[in-house]
């Protein structure tokens, strides 16, 4: 087999074949979508969950994962914090011509590795090959189903004044780690991506009994954007406490350095619960049980119901307001 | 005006040094600062040192902050 | 950076924070007026506001965001002509973060990056004449702004490209000077004022010295400052206490970082590449000698001698930039703040830059969606 | 809202928030996936299909559709062929910075029309944007998920020996229709290509009680490389008859002047169908009932079981064996 | 055609069929040996193959494919030295769809693409002109391989380039001759064939005459060919009639195409720009004066005096092609066929154009997977 | 050796022609065929025409060929 991928890997011929073949069902097992053009499942019941996500990371392979990792954990995470239990994934990708195929197989495996971890199969598959310069090396696109639970209580309209606001551990990893990865700024840090499938830990806590009434995955955005938009669906006021929010100190210096605030940083494996007051004990206690949960924290609480709106104490204890990501965040000097 | 951050020296060279802030790296011009040495704090600013930190000085503010906040205001 | 400028505790900003409105609040009755500074720097307008020293001193000490975004005050002809420099094929511009997303008249960077344009963000200046090494068949312009913490880099830039004979390298560059803006606040635009915080990191180039002239010729009671709360709060209370004791001077509140001649090594740079030279602000006009401008002994290097850029009058808006950075206005008295400018569509500077600031307000004082 | 996709679209921030609520909420509806990270479905029983693809068309518009009606088009159909009844999408987006929000929002259009006509619902979206010059202006995924039937026939252990081969209308249109849209050849031609859903008319097949046996939609590698695969998955030798190939002259010319062979070429819009001998007849009359039907035609037969392979016979009355497409189909001069 | 060349019932071409084989078999009962016949053009390699006479003939005559595939013929060296040409940044090299997969010594003008070297399929040699005028920055060199009938359109290209003075433009011909490879089939390879095929499109430009020699020295028939099934069925008809009778001639059955003196006007074209040369053919070695060159006075469009390409000898493979442009093999003869060698991954030019015979065989006569 | 088209001229310029070919069409050279008339066929090689059908030929060799399979052969 070449070492590239070359246009003919996705012209549907003898080439393509083999490249399902050789590398995609000797990770993900026979797809018998190949062969009838979908493919068919059983479910133990007709209520699901169904979520998307295209995965454009660069660079594909960080410290902590790569393309395929996040991949998985993005959609299992998308499932999971809605409340489902993951069940099957399919995986399209999108690959640029001239892409060497020792890296398709470190992406395909880890891929396959990931969703072995977490529990799910892939049951359907996609390649295609687009013209060198028409994509920047992978792009992959997952699409998760989901079973609900019988035994969920995630629903939103029953969040309340007092109820807990916890992450899972510390905020920023994972957009620090790419960032410094891309070696264009200059950074250098040990800092690891946090990706990582979540759905065990969230089973630990939803089975655990704590009276979860929602759960979102901060990524794109950071805590800010998602907490911002958690408030406005769901017309609620969240105040968030500065000094509570872990942060690895090697974020911290990143973000000084740059001028970023971690508050709007991505995380690729966290997950913010709000739970009801009684509970934060608990679930604080579940999570610190998993090693993606060691430094779980409460970092605020719902005040009130209304207009929705996020709010931020300060150490100095003035309360100001967050608000979503406007524009990118760029590197700043002044 | 000018986003400025303190960060420790942890290895000197000729025209660069490379210094750490809170465990992340980078690599910063020491023009402005020829004479830091290694374990020395500088202000780094678009990526030049541009001042060496006296930490006597750290120090002495931190002590004078603390007594400021107990003083008496009549 | 928490661990050195820090007191462990944060019980001390809060206590603080207490005594200063106490202070702000005697000489409120001492004087009649609520007592009102002006942070010159637009770092400190950003790290006031994140720290929510803005909203608990609000109704006891006037905080106003001076000149110091030097986004904030290049004028828009000089933004435009930026834009320009951009619109070439087959050129890398590289610039500040800060840089990319200030509106010229038809577009900004970073909609001519969004439109092809080989249009760079890097850290240092430095890392643009790299940049030029790498790619000898193109033209690689650096877009400078900056007040004088940020020129001795600019020149270190143009020294690089100077010593490894970067031909393809150059810089235009916009830049101000301190002095010069701040007599003209006041005794032009007659702010109405009753001290200085000043800005910590220019003074790192400047020293203590640079300000003299406020205590002297105007009066006018200074503080140099560093950016964390505790240095700010302690920066608010020296100027209360000058203010009380109608004993003004400048004082060095960020002794570690800032001496007293500042940086000889740095100033010696500046004035090897750069020459003063009138500069027109944003909302102010030009001001003489207020400027910085490449030595015509370097005209290779400088950008706006290299290349032909012709640009027309740039478009008037009802950008209040020029008030903001006079203190005379506050972003929520402009009839466009949070409507028709909002960072991601900014009309003015003062928006754009994190350190605007209508950005800062933005970002921190806002209340509504 | 600005006249071009910027990388801040793309950030989760505040532009995507606008983006997602203008474009996409606003074209398919309510997507609860935005407030809860998936979308539950209470679907009539948990046997389903599912299929993914992505699109990577060029020109993104082309006489015929666009890549908004090609990428409901492809999983529609894929569902469809398999034997299922398509129930929903998900659709995730890659868009290249500056890319025209006008085309964006023409493609979306066009992507709902299609769904719509379908009868699909699209439960879940996601939007991606990549640097200038990563991704060649749009690239988007469908997943599609179908019920299976209880009525169906599908299965292809059933095809035997004398079970006719049919394809629902002129091969090639989609192949030759892009080409000459793309303008780099010369070619010109008023050949539209024939993307379209097709589920209406497989259910008339299916529902009108055709012993169907097995469907494949000849898309990437055209009509031999979908049969040979059929053949081989299956252990069935397939002939067809030359003659009876259904070819636009507009195919055949184009064909002939870049020295491609049309039974290569890709198809969007077409089906083949394995039947019964006995009802070749039937389903020829509902096929011709449906306008992308009207020139259905019976191309050839099972000629038996065993090592699978397809022939073509030619007007000659010789017979000779086709294969997989061999790398890609380039112009020719010798 | 079908329209133009084709009885409308496809029936009369099955009863064509029958007779050649009757006629055939006649003639093997006569002579004692089964009729070989060689189609020299790559095109009826491919025709002859796709619309199964050879399949339906394979026991009553012999076909064998030679050396009218300009891909397959081309020497080996030359492929590598056309895909260094493509190795150089900043170069666009532009091609005919057929000499992409061409395996050279390392690689191939595809691999050189996929690994983003900018290579371009054009179907119009003048298409590469064109896009040197529009890419002016850039040096634009075209690949021309080709008998008798591309020549005249590479001699245009250069036309077309000389008159527009376009400077970025120049082109890599390698370019072979029907007339000394067929007399060196015959003189040196002592190929054991009864009659030719003639090349219906290389004929339009050398007419009848030019095979004459066929049947004054070497009592060899031919006859000129299109490419319709009834076309070549009924000219393997005129052969095996010939041979019967023992009347060796040149024939033309392809007279609405074929004039008898050929078309002057690419003629005069052609020798304007090119001059004859001696020529290495792959697997047959320097044939004295059987390829074009370009002339002297425009070596300025010649790629080959413009850029300095200097290439090693290239490997040796086990590849058969030369055997198989002289009829001396058939590709299911070859070792590699099938296995080492298959059109994704080809070992010889045989099997990458689609006229090539290994190509032709494993596309339309294989009978494996 | 050379893929060769007949193709219909439906559009004559001073150096080109439009032809179609079943419908399909293409902006082709006719510097080898000047004369060549709206309505003519041209073989079309790599973008050029090359010959003029004549036409009178083409339905002779359609007849020769029905005859030659008709023909008796003993
Ligand atoms: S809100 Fe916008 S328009 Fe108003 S002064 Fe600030 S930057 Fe200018
Ligand atoms: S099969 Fe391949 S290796 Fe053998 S002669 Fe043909 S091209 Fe050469
Ligand atoms: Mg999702
Ligand atoms: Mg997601
Ligand atoms: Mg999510
Ligand atoms: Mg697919
Ligand atoms: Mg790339
Ligand atoms: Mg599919
Ligand atoms: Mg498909
Ligand atoms: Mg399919
Ligand atoms: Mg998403
Ligand atoms: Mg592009």
């Amino acid at each position: 087999m070449d070492r590239k991928v070359t246009l003919a890997h996705g012209d549907g011929g003898e080439l393509a074949h083999k490249l399902i073949q050789q590398i995609f069902v000797s990770a993900f097992g026979n797809q018998s979508e190949s062969r009838f053009d979908a493919t068919f499942l059983s479910l133990s019941s007709g209520k699901i969950a169904v979520t998307t996500d295209s995965f454009v990371v660069n660079p594909l392979f960080f410290p902590g994962g790569d393309i395929g990792k996040i991949a998985v954990s993005g959609t299992i995470n998308d499932l999971s914090v809605a409340g489902a239990v993951p069940y099957c994934l399919t995986v399209g990708f999108i690959i640029e011509e001239g892409f060497p195929l020792a890296d398709l197989r470190k992406v395909v495996k880890s891929l396959a590795v990931e969703a072995e971890k977490a529990g799910v199969q892939v049951v359907a598959g996609d390649t295609k090959v687009v013209e060198k310069g028409g994509a920047d090396g992978l792009y992959i696109n997952t699409t998760g189903i989901g079973l609900q639970r019988e035994e969920s209580t995630i629903d939103p309209s029953r969040i309340a004044s007092g109820d807990a606001v916890l992450i899972s551990g510390p905020i920023g990893d994972h957009g620090i780690a790419i960032l410094a990865a891309r070696g264009e700024l200059g950074l250098m840090t040990d800092l690891e991506s946090d990706c990582a499938p979540l759905n065990h830990m969230i089973d630990a806590v939803i089975l655990g009994g704590v009276d979860v009434k929602m759960m979102r995955d901060p990524t794109r955005g950071g805590v800010a954007t998602t907490l911002v938009e958690l408030a406005e669906d769901f017309d609620a006021i969240i105040e968030l406490e500065e000094e509570k929010l872990p942060i690895r100190d090697q974020v911290r210096g990143a973000s000084d350095l740059l001028g970023f605030d971690p508050l709007y940083l991505a995380n690729e494996g966290k997950v913010l619960f709000i739970v009801s007051e009684s509970d934060r004990q608990k679930t604080l206690e579940l999570l610190h049980q998993f090693p993606e949960g060691r430094d779980a924290a409460v970092i605020g609480r719902v005040t009130g119901k209304g207009v929705g709106q996020l709010l931020l104490e300060t150490p100095l204890g003035s309360k100001r307001r967050l608000h979503r990501l406007s524009g990118m965040m760029l590197p700043r000097i002044c | 005006m000018c986003v400025g951050v303190p960060a420790k020296v942890i290895e000197k060279n000729e025209f660069t040094a490379l210094v750490d802030v809170l465990g992340t790296k980078m690599e910063v011009g020491i023009l402005f600062v020829p004479d830091v040495e290694i374990g020395e704090y500088v202000i780094v600013h678009a990526g030049q040192g541009m001042s060496i930190i006296d930490q006597t000085f750290a120090q002495a503010s931190i002590e004078e902050w603390e007594k400021m906040a107990r003083a008496d205001i009549i | 950076m928490r661990t050195l400028f820090e007191p462990k505790d944060s019980a001390v900003a809060r206590e603080l924070a207490q005594k200063v409105i106490k202070l702000a609040d005697r000489c409120k009755e001492k004087t009649g007026v609520t007592p009102a500074f002006m942070e010159v720097c637009g770092s400190h307008t950003m790290a006031l506001a994140r720290s929510g020293i803005k909203l608990i001193l609000q109704d006891h000490v006037r905080l106003l965001s001076g000149p110091g975004c030097p986004v904030c005050v290049t004028d828009q002809k000089q933004i435009d002509a930026m834009i320009e420099v951009a619109e070439a094929q087959n050129r890398i511009v590289c610039t500040f973060g800060d840089m990319m997303r200030v509106p010229g008249s038809k577009r900004s960077l970073l909609s001519a990056k969004t439109e092809g344009r080989d249009v760079r963000i890097v850290y240092s200046p430095l890392d643009a004449v790299r940049i030029a090494q790498e790619n000898p068949d193109r033209e690689v312009v650096f877009l400078g702004v900056g007040f004088e913490t940020t020129v001795p880099v600019l020149a270190a830039a143009l020294q690089l490209a100077e010593l490894k004979q970067v031909e393809n390298f150059s810089m235009w560059a916009t830049t101000k000077l301190v002095q010069p803006v701040l007599r003209t606040l006041l005794s032009v635009k007659k702010v109405k004022i009753h001290g200085f915080l000043l800005p910590g990191h220019v003074s790192i180039v400047l020293g203590e010295q640079a300000y003299q002239f406020l205590a002297d010729e105007f009066h006018m009671p200074g503080v140099i400052t560093g950016f964390e709360t505790v240095e700010m709060l302690s920066g608010i209370y020296k100027l209360l206490q000058m203010v009380l004791n109608d004993q003004p001077a400048i004082l060095n509140n960020y002794k570690s970082v800032v001496r007293p001649d500042g940086n000889p090594i740095a100033q010696k740079i500046m004035n090897e590449f750069f020459t003063p030279c009138d500069e027109t602000w944003r909302g102010m006009g030009m001001i003489p000698q207020s400027g910085l401008d490449i030595r015509d002994q370097y005209s290779h290097l400088n950008a706006k001698k290299k290349f032909n850029v012709t640009v027309g009058e740039p478009k008037k808006t009802l950008c209040r930039c020029g008030d903001m950075i006079c203190g005379l206005a506050t972003p929520d008295e402009c009839i466009l703040f949070g409507k028709a400018c909002t960072p991601i569509h900014p009309v003015g500077p003062c928006m754009v830059s994190d350190e605007g600031s209508c950005s800062a307000y933005y970002a921190y004082m806002r209340k509504e969606g």
